[in-house]
């Protein structure tokens, strides 16, 4: 129990702690500290739930089970890879003279405290605080879009603020209408927006109110997801902003409002009892994951490619969360694991990558496995796993999916298979260019910290080749709860 | 205990890739051995000898291959053992889902493929050490190159040995995406660069076509594993669903028509004992991955399904036979035969399938003993080709074959070597291509027992569209074999180059190409243990194909046919033998040397003898649609009004129809939806926000 | 049952309701941006009173906070913070006219027919009359959207963005009579902290394309160059 | 007893295949009124080559000199299974029909080698012409052999030839339009007129010449030895598959004699209608050959086409 608070108070204080530390490298390091310490706290939260089953605080505000616990764990995890990448990429950057002291300590600051907002939106049992959250977290990440006042980054940044904004908003209104359903039922007044208690009474809910509830949540957080048409902003933030927050951002900000639609979905499933949420879930899905597979092909900036990379998983994901058969959502929530851990790595490379060219365009890259072989390998490697190939973690999910498409909805089969092999071709058309081939003149290597790259890697490989038990129960538990079912 | 082989098989393959990172390891290896032998001070000097920077290079270069001869033996032991015990075994390993672990099973089917590896590979490490030597300085790290033919090997023999979808899938996987990196290994070249991500995207869409071909199994059965497939029940419409998406995964692997066009691309640019494998082996594993799928996990079989299967099976052997002739490029060539040669397996393939719908289970099985066969033998003689070629460019650092000639006076052993693999794929009695396309033969001429008249008309025409791709076969082959070995050398590099001074870069062809003289002449015992694959997959055999005693190989009946190939190996050098008595040993003149025939002009040189181009011409001019020709004449004029002609230039360009007809258009489709969808993304925040709003309201009323 | 049975505090948030509608179509309509935000100030007073209204029929005593906190927020602070942009930024001269205002409106109209008709399985649900109010809100809510798909001010845009805010809130009140005060307090500070953030981004914005055109922020696209 | 008897049917084969080409020279000569030389010219010709000083040129390799002696042993190797005057000789199990087709195949293997052995235009040129022509010819055979192969199910010769003979006489259209296209096929592959000249030696013309034009002595009296059999090889197959009649079943001295006989008969009446056709038509150019040949292939088709669907009881 003490850990839940521990896990948010400590980036509060982190927050408050940075925003007074003035020498940007020692900032940096305190940073990963945070972050650590809050790695501890979210393991042990883990082993809490592992132990004990879903946490309720007294208050019932804060609610952990085994859905968003690794979630929470995930988060902590790349939260703390990505810092350790940050402090030396930040300090090349500050080198390079495109940023100064203050926005440095105004990027730690606002690191914190978007660490704060995801924690805030895992941990709430409150759906208003967990829209409060998401909200926060665009606010503490929208400046960061704009860190190097570019007039591109600037454009990203307003465009993030307010179609994120607009979402958020309709969320909200979404909230509402959850809120005022709840209010029909009688004996919940005071503690109606509690999900655990909305759960409870999910079948008495409103179906009418519910549905249309629903619709304003999808697009609200799918907004935030990323789900075509309503994606727009994604590239641009992810291309203009530091390269640390575009890992971040695509790591845990997509997954998190994925997380708030799921647990909506799950509320909307208990009122209406029919597959509605679902066919919406699949639908967005499936649009989204096709079209960012075309979208794939026309990039020149690479960190556009990858963001649009995102925007087909987590396509994926929600097709597959809208699927709902337990294999199915076995599949999205590993992929989450796996497509967090492998594109915060990619994003990671990347990073390095566009230093080391001094660009970030595309045709302006090449050869890296000559100028820096880590670097040429990272990347390779990465594309591979995020292109879904065993034996790496992201395979396996993909291949769960098209298995339980194969069985519910056999007729969706080809889009998914077309839409796999299109991405796949936008993705390595670019990147292997880009790897192999001769160096242009003036790419000289570069001091590159790969650590964090070749834990995520590892890992992913590892859990592509076996998912160690506790991993595996936990899994199973979400599934179960989501589903309602276990897989096999 | 064939298992304990299999999985000692694997090991070794996996360690040889990891010992290979440990290219420029040696001080600390010195250092570690050195630790570890404190005890035998003798030992440890010798270490110190072997870890020294002179000899490391070597010992480590040659460690790699002695492991993947190890992991070569004892995938041969596994797989005798598999094929000659019979036994069926089964095991879990503790990796993959929570749920799902990775399934093992071993039975003859997969002994028989395991055989097959390891005959190749057996070959290759003894061809290896000499032939990397050239990659160690240079750009291209020893490392990359052994790490990864380790994982390539290590997947294929995985795949063989997987018995649940998941596990499947992964192995099949590591096996592409490891080949990729080898296609990809001498990146510097665009064109290679090109062949590699074309390769890599097929391999994509055929892993997902297969997965889905598993789905719909899984979807009936409720369960991943192969045992759950093979007891499920499928209605004929879903079968034929899951049979068309395995023969489009599988068929990609494969390198059938129309979706050959990347092997030849990516095939021949690897290093070539990659080659080797990829083409003599990993072809066969995709066939594997079709007749465990179709002969094993699916519950029926449709006539339909053979009759696509015979249909694309007669038009890879044909055109691939066809395109193979127009290539100069001598890796190229070899590659689009082999598209051609899968042809042959994929008819038989079909043949079996015929036979099985119509319930004649005996010609079945004789058809599918006719593929096996002749994957094994393709195996054999494709792989020393391959070598044969690897060595040519190796000692000429020539491809293209216009540019050799003559090689048989410079490199005497090897021209016999390459002979007898260049006989071997002609499908010349009494080697091993004959015996396996004989059968092919056999089987298709037992159409009189089919039901229906039109398919009864139809296998003997693929029949006789084998025998057109037999005889185009030996064109093609005498074109190869007579520019690069025989005729006056074209180049100076084809003049003075010479045998290569590595021994095993000999014995490795040396190796297959006694196989093949073996399998070719005595191939009744190999039949005979294929009676297992067949017995445990279909549940019949064939009783009589050694009616006559072993000598004689009669698949049906002795009545029908009977073949005895050791006796014609006989017959012919008994007869030549006293030829050579009567006529030339009974005061015979010895043969006088002399200039060759030359009109009485005087002067023949290089430049007038037959090219390569010119020998195919006939056959490029019959067979004229089936090619994209851009033929272009140039002509050089000067002079007082240009009447006199001071130079002339012939260009010519053969390429595959797969191109402009399949894969471009795909391409320009795909481009052509992309632009288009990309007008959505304006950069105006107007229309961003109109997007939600319009989404909001469609939604809105889509529910109400 | 009819309007006239209703008692009067129903009746004043119908009446409420309807100002507050027609507050959106003026800002819909509005030309000038000092006008617009006037506006909005009203419909943020508006707002205010019937949180205040409510809270005092209710006797909810949080809903004072809520309705105290709309009445500084909305009404006060962020129309005199933008106020003040507009002057330092010497927007309150140009005037941007719709192309044809009348289509807008009529576009608005509709908006609010269907938000009525979306609503009327929540309106069915019971006798409360006030529930229509949802469907008003909810016109609100698209009404302000349709100000950010017209108006090509970032300025507008803002105004556009809080009023959709007003709307939402507004159906929190009526239909829900306020949400619990943690959610309501915390919407405050995002909003208020949103406030700061586009005052900060008018800034950036004029110092990159010295306007505040948002159609001139269109670097970033995919669209064939 | 058996085996020895085969050995001796080769024998003869071989031994009487000069006098075969004699006998169509002798036809030829009279329809174009001209004077011929005696039946026993070939025989002549053979042994003066055979005596002659052989002339290998610099740049020819062991596969120049290994090729006749292949070519040789096979073309009499293919001899000893087919039967001749007898049927149920023991060779006849050694290899079927197909294998038949694969001895000739592997003899027009090394002779096109030996053709590119030289270097000369010349040879590449005929290597390239015989492979292709062979190359379109198998097909036609094949489907050929197929059509008589599915009626008598079996591609064993003796056995079919037994089949034959015991249904007696049937008038079956698919044997009319098989024996067509094999006769065709065994105009192309044994190098007659139209397709080939064997007495021209016009670089643009010749095929076959052109391949061994830098043969001489014993190895050019090998290859010519080999075609004559090949040549008549064809004849025996094409009288002793379609009109068995005459042929021994049994090896008393007076079936043998008979089958002699008989067969003398059926292939001395083949050869003049060979012969006519020689005199009749002109050498075609090498790229109408495959008109031709897509003929012989389009007859045989007919041949399988019919017996499945006239003959087959359905």
């Amino acid at each position: 129990m003490i850990a839940v608070y521990l896990l948010l108070l400590i980036p509060l204080a982190g927050m408050l702690f940075l925003s007074r530390v003035r020498d940007s490298h020692q900032a940096g390091r305190i940073n990963i500290r945070f972050n650590s310490l809050s790695l501890v706290a979210s393991l042990w939260l883990a082993v809490d739930v592992l132990l004990e089953g879903p946490i309720l605080s007294h208050s019932q505000m804060l609610y952990i089970d085994s859905f968003n616990v690794y979630l929470i764990a995930l988060t902590a995890f790349v939260g703390l890879t990505t810092s350790i990448f940050s402090g030396p990429y930040m300090a090349h950057e500050q080198e390079l003279g495109k940023v100064g002291k203050k926005r440095l300590r105004l990027y730690y600051t606002m690191y914190q405290g978007f660490m704060l907002a995801m924690y805030l939106v895992l941990t709430t049992n409150n759906m208003g605080v967990m829209w409060v959250a998401m909200e926060g977290a665009t606010l503490a990440t929208v400046l960061l879009v704009s860190l190097y006042r570019t007039p591109e980054s600037v454009e990203a940044a307003w465009k993030y603020f307010i179609l994120c904004g607009v979402g958020i908003a309709q969320a909200l209104f979404g909230t509402v209408l959850l809120y005022f359903a709840a209010e029909q039922v009688h004996g919940i007044q005071e503690t109606a927006l509690l999900w655990t208690v909305l759960h409870e009474h999910a079948s008495s809910l409103n179906p009418g109110v519910m549905s249309i509830a629903f619709v304003f949540l999808l697009v609200g957080y799918g907004t935030k997801i990323g789900l075509v048409p309503l994606h727009n902003w994604l590239p641009d933030a992810h291309s203009e902003g530091p390269t640390p927050m575009s890992a971040i951002l695509s790591g845990l900000l997509l997954n998190d409002a994925l997380y708030a639609v799921v647990r909506c979905k799950m509320l909307v499933d208990g009122s209406l009892g029919n597959h509605q949420a679902g066919n919406l879930m699949m639908g967005f899905g499936l649009l989204s994951f096709l079209v960012a597979a075309l979208f794939l092909h026309r990039q020149t900036d690479i960190k556009r490619l990858f963001s649009y990379s995102s925007i087909e998983h987590m396509g994926l994901m929600t097709f597959a969360f809208g699927i709902g058969s337990p294999w199915a959502t076995f599949a999205a929530l590993f992929h989450m694991t796996t497509h967090s851990l492998t594109k915060s790595a990619i994003f990671v490379t990347v990073g390095y990558a566009s230093q080391l060219a001094k660009t970030q365009r595309i045709e302006k890259i090449r050869g890296l496995i000559r100028t820096q072989p880590s670097i040429g390998w990272g990347l390779l490697i990465g594309t591979i796993a995020i292109a879904g190939f065993p034996p790496f973690g992201v395979f396996a999910s993909e291949f769960l999916v098209l298995v339980a498409t194969m069985n519910d909805y056999p007729w969706l089969t080809p889009l998914l298979l077309i839409g796999i092999g299109i991405a796949f071709a936008g993705l390595f058309r670019h990147i292997q260019p880009i790897v192999y081939g001769d160096v242009p003149e003036g790419q000289t290597a570069i001091r590159a910290n790969m650590l964090p790259v070749m834990i995520h890697l590892g890992i992913v490989l590892f859990l592509g080749l076996a998912i160690p038990a506790f991993l595996g129960n936990w899994f199973n538990q979400a599934t179960l709860l989501i589903s309602g079912k276990l897989p096999l | 205990m064939a298992l304990f082989f299999a999985y000692l098989s694997v090991v070794a393959a996996l360690a040889s890739g990891l010992a290979a990172l440990a290219v420029d390891k040696s001080p600390g290896l010195g250092r570690f051995a050195h630790w570890l032998l404190r005890r035998w001070p003798k030992l440890q000097v010798r270490a110190a000898g072997v870890f020294s920077e002179a000899h490391y290079a070597e010992f480590h270069r040659n460690s790699l291959f002695v492991l993947l001869g190890i992991s070569g033996v004892s995938a041969v032991l596994a797989g005798g053992g598999a094929l000659f015990g019979g036994a069926v075994t089964t095991d879990t390993l503790p990796l993959g889902l929570p749920w799902l672990n990775w399934h093992i099973r071993f039975d003859a089917l997969s002994g028989f493929f395991y055989l097959l590896i390891g005959l190749v590979l057996i070959a290759v490490s003894l061809y290896g050490p000499g032939y990397v030597r050239e990659f160690e300085h240079g750009r291209h790290p020893l490392s990359v190159l052994g790490l990864f033919t380790g994982l390539f090997v290590a997947g294929m023999e995985l795949v063989l040995l997987a018995d649940d979808t998941f596990f499947f899938v992964i192995a099949w996987e590591l096996m592409s995406v490891s080949s990729y990196f080898l296609v990809a290994f001498q990146h510097e070249h665009a064109s290679n660069r090109r062949a590699a991500f074309l390769y890599l995207l097929m391999a994509v869409i055929g892993a997902m076509a297969i997965i889905l071909a598993f789905g719909v199994l899984a979807g009936f059965s409720g369960g991943l594993t192969f045992d759950h497939f093979r007891t499920v029940k499928l209605t004929p419409v879903w079968a034929s669903v899951a049979f068309v998406l395995a023969l489009f995964g599988f068929g990609m692997k494969a390198g059938l028509v129309p979706l050959h066009a990347w092997l030849p691309e990516a095939h021949p640019v690897a290093p070539s004992h990659i080659s080797a494998l990829m083409s003599g082996v990993m072809l066969k594993v995709a066939v594997y991955g079709f007749i465990r799928f179709t002969f094993d996990l699916l519950d029926q079989v449709l006539w339909q399904w053979g009759g696509l299967v015979l249909v694309i099976g007669a038009a890879s052997t044909l055109l691939g036979v066809l395109y193979a002739m127009m290539q100069h490029d001598i890796k190229r060539l070899l590659a689009y035969h082999s598209v051609e040669n899968i042809g042959i397996i994929f008819i038989g393939l079909g043949l079996s399938l015929i036979y099985i719908s119509e319930g004649q289970q005996q010609l079945g099985a004789l058809a599918l003993v006719a593929a096996l066969l002749h994957s094994l033998n393709h195996a054999l003689f494709k792989s020393l080709l391959f070598l044969g070629a690897g060595t040519i460019i190796h000692q000429t650092h020539e491809q293209n074959i216009e540019h050799l000639g003559g090689l048989i006076h410079r490199m005497p052993k090897l021209a016999v070597v390459f002979l007898i693999g260049t006989l071997s794929i002609a499908a010349l009695p009494p080697f091993n291509g004959f015996v396996s396309e004989w059968l092919t033969f056999q089987a298709a001429l037992q159409a009189s027992g089919i039901g229906g008249g039109v398919l009864r008309s139809m296998v003997p025409t693929s029949a006789s569209v084998l025998a057109l791709a037999g005889a185009l076969t030996a064109t093609c082959f005498v074109k190869l074999y007579g520019v690069v070995f025989l005729g006056l050398p074209r180049t100076r590099r084809a003049a003075t180059c010479h045998e290569s001074v590595h021994r095993g870069m000999l014995a490795g062809p040396a190796w297959l190409a006694g196989l093949c003289v073996l399998l070719g002449v005595f191939p009744t015992p190999m039949i005979e243990s294929l009676n297992v694959v067949t017995g445990q997959l279909l549940g019949v055999t064939l009783p009589g194909a050694s009616a006559l005693g072993w000598l004689w190989l009669t698949p049906v009946a002795p009545e029908v046919a009977s073949y005895s190939a050791s006796l014609v190996l006989v017959g012919i050098l008994l007869t030549g033998w006293v030829c050579y008595q009567l006529l030339y040993r009974r005061g015979g003149l010895e043969a006088r040397r002399a200039d060759p025939w030359d009109c009485g002009f005087g002067g023949l040189n290089a430049r007038m003898q037959y090219t390569a181009t010119a020998f195919s011409m006939p056959i490029r001019r019959i067979f004229e649609p089936v090619f994209d020709v851009e033929e272009t004449i140039e002509e050089k004029k000067s002079g007082p009004g240009n009447f006199q002609n001071t130079g002339l230039h012939y260009q010519l360009r053969v390429s595959d129809l797969a191109w402009p007809y399949l894969y471009a258009p795909v391409a320009r489709v795909v481009t052509w939806l992309s632009r288009w969808v990309s007008r959505i993304q304006t950069g105006n925040i107007r229309t961003y926000i109109a997007y939600s709003f319009f989404t909001l309201l469609i939604l809105l009323w889509g529910i109400s | 049952m009819a309007i006239t049975e209703l008692s009067h505090y129903q009746q004043a948030i119908l009446l409420l309701a309807s100002l507050i509608v027609l507050t959106s179509f003026l800002m819909l309509g509005q030309s000038r941006l000092l006008r617009l935000v006037f506006i909005f100030a009203v419909q943020g007073i508006l707002l205010a009173i019937t949180t205040a209204l409510a809270a005092d029929v209710l006797d909810s005593p949080h809903l004072y906070i809520s309705a105290l906190l709309t009445l500084t927020l909305k009404g006060i602070f962020i129309p005199i913070m933008l106020q003040r942009l507009v002057l330092n930024m010497g927007l309150h001269r140009d005037m941007e006219t719709l192309p044809n205002p009348a289509r807008v409106m009529m576009g608005g109209t509709g908006l609010v027919v269907f938000s009525y008709y979306v609503c009327l399985p929540i309106v069915k649900l019971s006798p409360l009359i006030t529930l229509n109010t949802i469907a008003i809100s909810m016109a609100v809510v698209l009404l302000g959207m349709l100000l950010m798909i017209t108006r090509r001010q970032a300025v507008a845009h803002v105004v556009g963005f809080m009023s959709i805010e007003n709307g939402l809130f507004f159906a929190a009140v009526v239909s829900t009579y306020g949400m619990p005060m943690v959610v309501e307090l915390g919407i405050a500070f995002d909003v208020l902290v949103a406030a700061v953030l586009f005052g900060v981004f008018f800034f950036h914005i004029r110092s990159s394309i010295d306007s505040l055109d948002v159609d001139q922020l269109n670097r970033l696209n995919e669209v064939e160059k | 007893m058996a085996w020895l008897l085969a050995l001796l049917q080769t024998l003869l084969f071989i031994a009487s295949a000069p006098l075969l080409a004699g006998w169509l020279k002798k036809v030829k000569c009279r329809l174009q009124n001209r004077r011929a030389p005696s039946l026993f010219q070939p025989y002549r010709d053979l042994r003066k080559l055979w005596r002659k000083e052989p002339i290998v040129a610099h740049p020819a390799s062991w596969i120049f000199k290994a090729a006749p002696y292949i070519v040789l042993s096979t073309t009499v190797l293919a001899a000893s299974i087919v039967p001749l005057i007898a049927v149920n000789l023991p060779t006849a199990k050694i290899a079927d029909v197909v294998v038949l087709i694969g001895f000739f195949a592997l003899g027009r293997f090394f002779l096109a080698l030996a053709g590119m052995d030289i270097g000369t235009a010349f040879g590449g040129m005929g290597s390239s012409r015989e492979m292709t022509v062979s190359a379109l010819a198998e097909p036609a055979m094949l489907m050929a052999v197929f059509t008589l192969a599915m009626s008598a199910s079996t591609t064993n010769l003796s056995v079919a030839m037994n089949y034959v003979l015991h249904t007696g006489l049937v008038l079956r259209p698919s044997f009319v339009f098989a024996m067509l296209g094999m006769m065709l096929v065994a105009v192309a592959e044994t190098g007659r007129i139209p397709v080939d000249n064997p007495t021209t030696h016009l670089e643009l013309t010749m095929i076959h010449e052109a391949m061994i034009l830098e043969y001489s002595g014993r190895y050019l009296g090998m290859i010519e030895w080999a075609s004559q059999i090949k040549l008549m090889l064809y004849g025996v197959l094409i009288v002793n598959i379609f009109f068995p009649w005459g042929i021994a079943q049994n090896f008393s001295p007076e079936a043998l004699g008979f089958g002699a006989l008989a067969l003398t008969l059926k292939l001395a009446a083949l050869t003049v209608v060979l012969g006519l056709s020689e005199v009749l038509f002109a050498k075609m150019r090498i790229f109408r050959v495959q008109e031709f040949l897509s003929f012989a292939y389009l007859l045989s088709l007919l041949g399988m086409l019919s017996h499945i669907i006239l003959e087959v009881r359905h």
